[in-house]
């Protein structure tokens, strides 16, 4: 069995072995392997290639950038996603713009160690999609499973534009698979993960999960509901989305982020324009919290969505 | 039952070196042994999520919160759990604040290292090393603005957190307004794994200083002395007008980065070298040795922290546990501004 | 005649003149008055109180969180909004947190010339509400009128929360009123800003006036079309723009930013889960092009939203 | 017809100084008359949007454009039309780029100072002042890590830069990886309108090479010989694997921040000290002097490159405008992920 943070170590290392333009840069994932291991031995595998950063995320990002207008095609790990507020400005002002200013684009991976784990608390435990998104010319990524973690991961590296890959660090060592896939859906598709004909719940990342649960619940409850995983917030393959709530006419979002304007907001908004007449009841989004993510498990419990509170609201839905 | 060491007992900063030297032991011995009982609730499942100890820095540390006065701002970092105390951060907010618990400062909301109390002279950190730096700059403008005269603040980072464009800028800032300032950076030789080499190249931190047109210091950090002089020295400095002081104290983590660390990639070499020493053992030597202390005033000074200690975890363990339910979910202090 | 931005400087005097707490930072905010005149004078008229700053916006704004913590109340210039990215992290992980954390209120205002004007470019133009309204913690306020500049930035400067003012560049001498008010509605309601039956444009700052110009073109046809001003953008009013959804049944929101998750996805979210059955017709958005925002003003003219472009996608509503 | 200059006719840079300075001087024309004519155009309003221009700064940027070799990268910022040039910049990009124009490198889509051709070794910089500083350090990585050497990579920023975070954060990562790379401040003794002393407090901006542990060398910025010498002897050091050379120059801004603004701030008695002094009228002064020119040759200089302006402000004058029905409005080279 590999685990979703093997998938992203061994995608890590297929590049690194593949594309001799392909480097890792962070802090501490050199000889140490990474804050959570998802470059361990990669730095003796691949001498020179794997290499420690000073605790600088804004030069640690630009300096990517740099290396890929160059050239190089550069993995850069932040220690938590919350850290990349810090490189934000070369993120969406420089990385974000280059392509569409110079012609020339900037094939950096930033992967974004992201999302909710009990007792991480307000600064290691962010889920900041909806940030990059907002923004022109990045993609951004957001596996929900082990195969995607592993393909989506590569085809980040191979992408000519800058790619923001939010991987959860609560499926790092949950979620595991058989085997690594050999081929996998193109960035940019969603997946229908369950099918189901009575409501659409549509989610991504950990939040699947949770949603697969929910769905498995109300199975026992004798209502069958269809799960799609986004894969990629942006691209945001809405025609999927449509089609799924063209078949259910009840649509539900569900995202761990903040409230405002999330994931689930752009969802809603596109299928209220685009699939108004699909619906036979009100859309509905589940978030966390408005505030920060708290510390205790007792707070961090219910600040997220949750199975139950998924299958609470869906309840609803299907009783609308 | 023990007398708890209290901040508000601190001699005074003219008064004798032993004086100042047997208080300083004392908050070390206190953040040391704090940490011990923090690090074995860890073990026990007793704590959730990161424990970061300041074993080996307690020497800095203690000196640092010593060189405040009432009414003076403290910034701590990660590994200041001794600098707090000897500023009077009740031992109470650690452990409820790493419990978890309702009771505490932070009630559940944020955990361990994160916690302050800003309206008591204690800023709660972010995690986002560096951003301290201006914070408390901005801290000491206040009371510029408001006439309040002969306060100053301390802050403390990493030697990783050097290189963070937050301690420039906040640095270049605090400069530029001469601000009361004592910037003390605990050269540990690591950050996380990271080593010097791979951090910086100057041949010393302490040559910043000049960079930024202010005054630098060096302090020996594996030694009660040296930091107590020279954070008083720089704390002096600060107060009379000097404009922000940077201090630079070399030592070594003790210990893994975070509880959940063994610290394997250390160079064990480096535990052979002076920064390698500990600085709570060399305290205690120097006690015995200068007959500041005897063997038994010492032994006492342990089990009465240890006793201290012990009350105030069972203490803890009985208080509640946040309630979501109770909670007003409301990240504003105005409510009728708050959303959902 | 008093323009929008005189409105600003008036309402700085005047926060300075009545409350000693307030002091001023930023970039060429002293002797100079600012790079756009929006503090002109004020160094003058309250010495030491008006501080030019280094060239540093995460210590700008980190050391006005510090001064906030320690009784003051700062106002804080960002030169252009887009260079609040480089002060992100202290926004949005400290500023934001602090009051949740801590329980001790953060009252900072931090004032970001928004939006586009002609030539201005991809790094002068930039309008970033959707990423402060994101986050837990933060006031998001986008005046429209010179009205609500002066008014809401009083109120920002009295809030007890960290207030993130947008005010807009292109209204800065576009924009005149006769008078100051004296008094104005309350931050966080929205306001209807022309009364109509046929159908709800939402929009806020600088949007506004072309939503307008586009509801008046419109009753040249025989469209009585209603348009709602947000004001405030977190918190957003959907009482009010349910209400006159309600009376309209139609429903266009239109933003200056980027079309993915900015305030349009979110107000037509939430009348979609709110007001799913007062819709007549699907809910349209419009915003600007998912690129960064052009240079030259041939390119610029069309990548934002104007008069002509909401009124031809309000009377495809309006036909629905 | 003039013969235009160009930056593979500059002189090897071990040529005597005569041809160096000969060549220098040319540049700093070309660039001094080329930005005259911009700030005309756009007093005509033929230019939208902003104009910030590099008089009195010629000299250093010219400097640091000969500086460098094919093969090496510049990172230009917002004063250093006479880099771009002397390292090979088209005349016809600047033109281009300010007029808007569909066939300059930006298309209309970015103006002025933010062009580049990142294929050709310039950095399309972007406003954010500080963030060119690592990304040209990546550049170097690159470089480094494709077995390509003895290229070096010159980048420039103002004494307000150098209070960025960015700047901070990219020179210590360049040191840390010894990277071949040339930071130049020029110190025109203002931030738009911030004086130094609202900037910075230490000596002398060189005084912050120490502290990270690089080499740091002064140039007099109104002196073409001193910036030529300075310039090359930190290429020459960084080629050579001496690691990040900081070079601060000391001169003034001869014109307001951009073409909006009329620098009344200026102190007026600066223009009287060294450092106000026109580097121009100085190289000029000192070829005539050296007889290293002469006056006829300098006159026809100074026709010849009115005439090539002239020319190339014709050709972009009929040029086409960006036409937005013609704009593929994608900021992705992956088509197929772009959404809208
Ligand atoms: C901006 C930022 N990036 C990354 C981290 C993650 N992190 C936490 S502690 C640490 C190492 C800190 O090293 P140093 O500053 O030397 O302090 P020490 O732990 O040695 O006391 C890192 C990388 C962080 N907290 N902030
Ligand atoms: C991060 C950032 N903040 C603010 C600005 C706005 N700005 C543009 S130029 C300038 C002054 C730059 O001063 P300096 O670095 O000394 O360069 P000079 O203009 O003197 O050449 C400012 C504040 C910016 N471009 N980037
Ligand atoms: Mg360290
Ligand atoms: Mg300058």
């Amino acid at each position: 069995m590999i685990t979703y943070l093997e998938a992203i170590r061994a995608a890590q290392a297929k590049a690194l072995r593949d594309d001799p333009r392909v480097y890792i840069y962070g802090q501490d994932v050199g000889a140490f392997g990474g804050a959570f291991k998802a470059t361990k031995n990669l730095a003796s595998e691949f001498p020179g290639r794997v290499l420690d950063s000073p605790l600088s995320e804004d030069a640690i990002i630009g300096s990517a950038i740099g290396a890929a207008l160059a050239g190089m095609r550069p993995i850069v790990e932040m220690q938590f996603a919350d850290f990349s507020t810090v490189g934000f400005n070369q993120i969406v002002n420089h990385a974000a713009t280059l392509f569409w200013r110079t012609g020339h684009s900037c094939p950096v991976t930033i992967r974004l160690p992201s999302g909710g784990t009990a007792g991480a608390g307000p600064f290691h435990s962010q889920s900041l999609e909806a940030l990059y998104a907002h923004y022109p010319g990045l993609v951004v990524l957001t596996p929900a499973t082990v195969e995607d973690a592993y393909a989506m991961l590569l085809e980040a590296v191979a992408i000519d534009d800058p790619v923001i890959f939010c991987e959860h660090k609560y499926l790092y060592y949950h979620l595991k698979a058989a085997e690594l896939p050999s081929e996998a859906m193109p960035v940019g598709k969603a997946r229908v993960a369950r099918h189901g004909r009575d409501a659409t719940i549509v989610s991504y990342s950990a939040m699947l999960h949770e949603a697969l649960a929910a769905a498995e619940e109300l199975a026992t409850e004798g209502w069958e509901v269809e799960v799609v995983d986004l894969r990629s917030v942006k691209p945001l393959d809405t025609d999927t989305v449509l089609a799924s709530v063209a078949r259910t006419g009840r649509l539900l979002a569900v995202g761990e982020s903040f409230p405002w304007g999330g994931v689930t907001s752009e969802v809603l908004a596109r299928v209220a324009a685009e699939g108004f007449d699909l619906l036979d009841a009100p859309p509905r989004r589940l978030n966390a919290r408005d505030t920060p993510v708290p510390y205790h498990p007792n707070l961090w419990g219910t600040h997220r969505p949750t199975a139950v509170t998924i299958a609470g609201e869906a309840r609803s839905l299907l009783n609308f | 039952m023990p007398v708890p060491l209290e901040a508000s007992a601190n001699p005074p900063t003219n008064a004798p070196l032993m004086d100042r030297f047997r208080t300083g032991y004392r908050w070390m011995l206190l953040a040391r042994m704090t940490e011990e009982k923090i690090a074995s609730l860890y073990r026990t499942g007793k704590i959730v999520g990161g424990v970061f100890l300041g074993k080996g820095q307690e020497a800095l540390s203690t000196a640092v919160g010593m060189s405040l006065r009432k009414g003076d701002y403290l910034a701590p970092l990660i590994r200041d759990q001794a600098a707090r105390m000897a500023f009077g951060e009740p031992l109470l907010d650690t452990l409820r604040t790493y419990m978890g618990v309702r009771s505490g400062p932070m009630r559940g909301r944020d955990g361990n290292i994160h916690r302050g109390r800003p309206s008591e002279g204690v800023l709660a950190m972010i995690s986002h090393l560096g951003a301290m730096v201006p914070a408390l700059a901005g801290v000491l403008m206040a009371h510029r603005f408001q006439g309040i005269q002969n306060t100053i603040g301390a802050t403390c980072i990493g030697d990783g957190g050097t290189s963070t464009g937050a301690f420039h800028e906040g640095l270049n800032l605090a400069a530029v307004e001469r601000l009361p300032m004592v910037v003390v950076v605990a050269n540990n030789q690591y950050a996380y794994s990271t080593p010097n080499t791979r951090q910086f190249v100057c041949n010393d931190l302490v040559d910043k200083a000049l960079g930024y047109g202010i005054d630098g210091h060096s302090a020996d950090g594996t030694c009660l002395q040296s930091c107590l002089e020279v954070l008083q020295l720089a704390a002096d400095r600060a107060r009379s007008g000097h404009g922000p002081q940077l201090v630079v104290a070399s030592l070594l983590r003790l210990t893994g980065h975070g509880e959940h660390d063994d610290g394997s990639y250390i160079d064990p070499l480096l535990r052979k070298t002076p920064v390698g020493r500990d600085c709570l053992k060399l305290a205690e030597e120097k006690l015995l040795a200068n007959s500041w202390a005897t063997p038994a005033e010492i032994a006492l000074w342990h089990s009465e922290t240890q006793q201290q200690i012990e009350d105030s975890v069972a203490v803890t363990l009985r208080e509640p546990l946040p309630d979501p339910a109770h909670e007003d979910w409301c990240a504003l202090s105005n409510r009728h501004l708050a959303e959902g």
